[in-house]
């Protein structure tokens, strides 16, 4: 049966996440100011105080489906800004949790690791990474050569799993993965990458420049199935746009109220202001959005998560939950006119964070290639 | 606890009349527009199918569902929107008197709906005149002892020819309320039908009220009035069902064109843009859908609907219109002749998006 | 000196053809629901009188430049719907004048005579056009075959100028044109083409079966240079499309100046309502479009007409004009509501009508390739 | 007669700023924008150009050209908008004294503007607040004797700390007006500067007016008052003529970068939907300059400007946030770090277009 209600427990759950979210707020100027400073692993203000997804395990069984509440959970966390409680999402960690030997994990699965693919000439295109690594065959060492850049976490992990290209075998160069920690020789490390929003995103840039490591920590992941973490993972990036975007409408409508505005959805376009008229229109993109995040998690649960069955919901999620972070705080800073450029308040900085979200994680045009190549049945070298 | 489930009885009922509208009603759609005029034999199969009559069901008996409703209104949008509307309009009428009529109400005009044949009836809201909107209504009822007299004009009435009834919303002297009228009634003028631009089908004609003495008894509800925004919430989320059905329809007619459309030696849908555009369509069909859904889920378990209803027609009605001219554009000149649907999807796309007040779920 | 004003006598024309235009707008909708009736070469109302065309040359030297105001014409007598008088701008004529022996031009040139370009399966991209042409050696004549679609003006014509491909020269099959006339055997007439809007417009599709011509009417016209008559058209295309898009504004603010609405050019858009709002920017739209079209119309009399000169500035200006009528007609529609539906009114038909001009002379994605092309340095085959 | 050729002098004049532009001013935007500050080398090199000084300029000399100024802000703004404005807004109030000042307010404060360095100067039309609207002023002057007094703040001032003067725009009796204020005058308090999204050279800042004293005299025009709306006309040609060349120097940008790049084996640029997005930069940038023209020729040849100037203004803004967006979107990461201009731009692109009052051609 449809259901668009939450539960009392999701209630609960995001009551909590709100809740911190304003604490979050007033942080947020901070660490915009202060890039290069890692937000603490846990703020004092929640330390001893259960997490929204501490609640979520304590409520398990009734709330909406694990994959919607988590998701909403990300939306208001994002909507909150700076986190409280530094993320534990290290893709690399997950990988060799998933794709590593019994040894690997005993050894690594505990530390954060994140995951180094993007390069200066390859982001959405995998296939372009030049990173290289080739064996020394009297040491048994890889040495690894490249330059990995918008490494997310990497500035608070111990480490990360790099993609790289290995010896040619009949002409082809494979990807690789190794896990190269921190203090590595040949590691240089670049610091925090100078971004235009999502300062307290914590983003690194770094060199291997003969980078020495141990076969021992080559992961034998499949690079295919490795990309299917995207299809949980976008819907949740385009829910964490939505949170930055409702921040921003929030935020709008507040204004507008404090000077007697108030949104009524009762009269057709002719009877309304044009600022009402768009603040309504952006409000059912949002809804729009959000909607298609939630459809696509429900379907997550349903058909499984890491089978790839949510590959084209998830590009479709992704797509929109972009798409509306962009228009939104484009938007909202016009309605809010020349005031919001101030960093009195955090509408301008919003505006730059949410304009992110239709690049990581997948840009709404390589989303649209896969639900097109889906709906079309074009193979990607028929559409591209 | 959020969920986008169906249930078996929702799935069965969207695949038959999917089924249907494929079949009876896409191969007629173009004949319609180009006649205006539905054939006898297209009401006789719409009314078959028992959509209208399961409004009029006791409530207890599960019959009337807005989220039902609101698949099968997409459902026979997908092959024509004209038909769709034909249907929509008298489940308004229907459903207002079943969900808010008083108990003689119901048990007078019900009945109408479930004999035989093909029963047209319509919910009036819209009025002439370039500003209309649904806050300002310029149709006035007004007491005259214990009897009302109704003054104004209404537009844009489906099938008012046709019409037994009509559910007249017109302004009182606090808010607006809904008034039952026979087209019989002294004072009652159905005008000729000027034509339209799309939906052409349903004849659409003004209907004006000169001093029609409407009894007391006649007033939606009763002594007890109705709630004239669930009409409109509900118009709004069939309107918003409609839209989404003929989008689909339109991106169903646009990828096989546009696969075997060769342009310069390369298929049109393997050009990026066009491709993008038709993935675009995809997107905003599904995320029409849910927000209709929404809306309908909200008025079937008696929540207040009216946010999400103008949400859902608000970005179905945007969306629709730029998915038809994005068809039309694809298919270049063969978009703009008639030997296609194409140019009638246009017209009807702009045309729906407008309406107010005559679609229920 | 740049100058946007118009001289005297250009105000004189305009405002001639602007009271033609009303003459226009009483027959509109007949002629829209006759469309197989061909509308009089000249209506009464004006069969004495000069029209804008004459009067702009009685007044040559006195107005902005020749192609300016022929264009500003033409954008009038397009406001105004049916032409009164039938545009005498057959191409295929103009074709036969120009590519003609003094033989064919003494026999063809005086006629009237379409040029029939697109086929079923062949619209934007005539290298997929399939109509042949085979010499029959016996008698020497040439036999065509195949079927012409949308040809305008050919109800009115004498007959067409008709592309079509000729028999292979190595593994070639070159283009060809042939007039072709009415009473040819084996022309088949298939009379007005049913179209959305526009029917007032004279097109019509043809078949050609076993279509039997003399060598006489073979005319040597080069394809690509005929092709350049399109630098000239393509902004008088866009000046029409954008002439339709002003009757329809100028229908808006009647219906709202009747209600006491104003459009007002002082505020932003925080006091404007959502209909100012929205008149407002599609007003900005038209002018940004008719501005492109009469800066390609002075550069294309700086720098010549016939030469390809404004290619470019061509493919520009109807991008625009095709996106304003576009855009233009189906927020019109939206701003009066749903009474604008109704046949009462000509604004239904203008929305139909508008349709085309992003269509014939070139679809946006056509010109949009050409402007790519010119800015990235590509040619045909690195970008299509 | 329509035309739109430029004069030999207008074309050496662009040609000559623009080369300045590019070697001079693109090459310290990005630091000027990193330290939120102007050096001083740069801003002696922009008035080195004597365009300020040009606004100066008798009437009978020709000086001041509000198409030609439209030329070179263009110019300058393809290298960087926030040079542009420091220009722009000087530019303003020396225009504002020399069209619409008394004999006696051009002489005392034109000869300013004729020395050796950078002299700023300020028209104050914004107010803080997320409604303001420039027809809703709320500060206010009022007649106190033969002199007023002003109340009221004002925001978002170029070089506040820096101007010699403000021009005050403040509602009076009738119309508003405008008036002349040192700011070093008793209740003048120019605020610190809070930073802002983009033009962060400018050091945007408030200015409050408490209960200041202006002399009768230095009302703009004196006893006549002046044309409030003609300010805000040029001001709104300004932004356009800003927005156009700012919109040019991003696509200038994103050519060679989308040709270069190569994703998935073949250049961006190559890709239909960067290629078509690209070209549409390039038609919308014209019809941009070419509204821009139209109101900077109707405010030269003393026409009301009110309608081109506000369509200009608003075909701009909405046409250069969608660039600025657009060629984020082309470099994808690379144009969210501050390693490129492009984050930059999207900044500026949207601060500048919401602004109202402060540039002038």
């Amino acid at each position: 049966m449809v259901d668009f209600s939450l539960t009392e427990a999701d209630e609960k759950i995001l009551e909590l996440a709100r809740q911190e979210g304003q604490i979050g707020h007033r942080h947020a100027r901070y660490y915009d100011k202060h890039e290069d400073e890692l937000a603490p692993a846990i703020f004092p203000e929640v330390k001893d105080k259960p997490s929204p997804h501490d609640l979520m395990k304590e409520l398990a069984g009734q709330t909406s489906a694990p994959a919607i509440i988590e998701v909403l959970v990300h939306l208001e966390e994002s909507y909150g800004d700076v986190r409280l409680r530094r993320a534990r999402t290290g893709l690399g960690r997950m990988i060799v949790n998933y794709a590593g030997t019994p040894e690997q994990v005993a050894r690594f699965g505990h530390k954060e690791l994140s995951i180094a693919l993007t390069e200066p000439g390859a982001g959405s295109d995998p296939s372009a990474i030049r990173a290289s690594a080739v064996r020394d065959e009297k040491t048994g060492e890889w040495v690894l050569n490249g330059e990995k850049i918008y490494c997310s976490g990497f500035g608070g992990a111990a480490g990360a799993l790099v993609l790289v290209r290995g010896p040619a075998r009949d002409g082809i160069r494979p990807f690789m993965a190794f896990v190269v920690e921190k203090g590595a020789p040949g590691l240089k490390l670049l610091g925090q990458v100078k971004k235009m929003g999502i300062r307290s995103w914590d983003t690194e840039d770094f060199v291997l420049q003969d980078c020495r490591v141990p076969e021992f920590n080559r992961i034998d992941a499949d690079f295919k199935k490795t990309m299917i973490v995207f299809n949980g993972t976008r819907p949740m990036v385009a829910a964490m746009g939505l949170g930055v975007a409702r921040a921003l409408l929030d935020f709008t409508r507040a204004r507008l109220a404090e000077d007697g505005g108030v949104l009524r959805y009762e009269p057709g376009t002719p009877a309304r202001s044009a600022i009402e008229d768009r603040l309504l229109r952006l409000e059912a993109l949002y809804d729009a959005a959000l909607l298609s995040v939630l459809r696509c998690k429900w379907l997550e649960e349903r058909d499984g998560r890491t089978n790839g069955a949510t590959k084209v919901e998830a590009s479709m999620a992704k797509t929109l939950g972009g798409k509306a972070a962009r228009r939104i705080s484009q938007a909202c800073l016009e309605i809010l006119g020349p005031q919001a450029l101030s960093e009195e308040f955090l509408a301008e900085k919003w505006f730059r964070d949410a304009r992110i979200f239709d690049i990581f994680e997948g840009a709404g045009e390589i989303n649209r290639l896969i639900v097109a190549r889906w709906l079309l049945g074009y193979s990607a070298k028929e559409l591209n | 606890m959020i969920s986008f489930e169906l249930t078996e009885e929702q799935r069965v009922a969207q695949a038959t009349i999917g089924e249907f509208a494929r079949t009876e009603l896409r191969p007629v759609a173009q004949a319609i527009d180009r006649e205006a005029q539905i054939g006898t034999a297209t009401l006789a199969a719409l009314w078959s199918t028992e959509i209208i009559q399961a409004q009029a069901a006791d409530d207890t008996a599960g019959g009337r569902s807005p989220v039902m409703n609101a698949l099968l209104l997409e459902e026979l949008a997908s092959a024509d929107a004209t038909l769709a509307l034909a249907m929509a309009a008298s489940m308004a009428f229907v459903q207002a008197v079943a969900d808010q009529g008083s108990a003689a109400q119901r048990g007078a005009l019900l009945p109408l709906f479930s004999g035989g044949a093909f029963q047209a009836a319509a919910v009036l809201l819209m009025e002439p005149g370039f500003r209309f909107d649904v806050t300002r209504l310029a149709a006035r009822a007004e007491r005259a002892g214990t009897d009302y007299v109704l003054r104004g004009s209404k537009s844009l009435v489906p099938l008012a020819a046709d019409c037994s009834h009509f559910l007249v919303i017109a302004a009182g002297d606090g808010a607006p309320d809904a008034f039952i009228v026979p087209r019989e009634a002294a004072g009652v003028i159905v005008g000729e039908a000027p034509g339209t631009l799309g939906l052409r089908g349903l004849r659409l004609a003004n209907v004006s009220f000169h001093d029609v003495k409407v009894p007391a008894d006649m007033r939606l509800g009763d002594h007890n009035g109705c709630d004239v925004q669930r009409l409109i919430d509900s118009a709004r989320t069939g309107i918003a069902a409609i839209l989404t059905g003929m989008s689909r329809g339109i991106l169903d007619y646009c990828v096989p064109y546009t696969k075997e459309r060769v342009v310069h030696g390369t298929p049109l849908a393997r050009k990026q843009v066009i491709a993008f555009r038709l993935a675009d369509m995809h997107i905003e069909i599904e995320a029409m859908r849910w927000m209709t859904w929404r809306a309908a889920w909200e008025l079937e378990t008696g929540r207040k609907a009216t946010r999400s209803a103008q949400l859902a027609y608000t970005y179905a009605a945007e969306q629709a219109v730029s998915i038809a001219d994005e068809a039309v554009q694809a298919f270049g000149g063969h978009g703009f002749v008639r030997a296609h649907p194409i140019e009638m999807w246009y017209r009807n796309a702009r045309s729906l998006s407008l309406l107010e007040g005559i679609a229920g779920v």
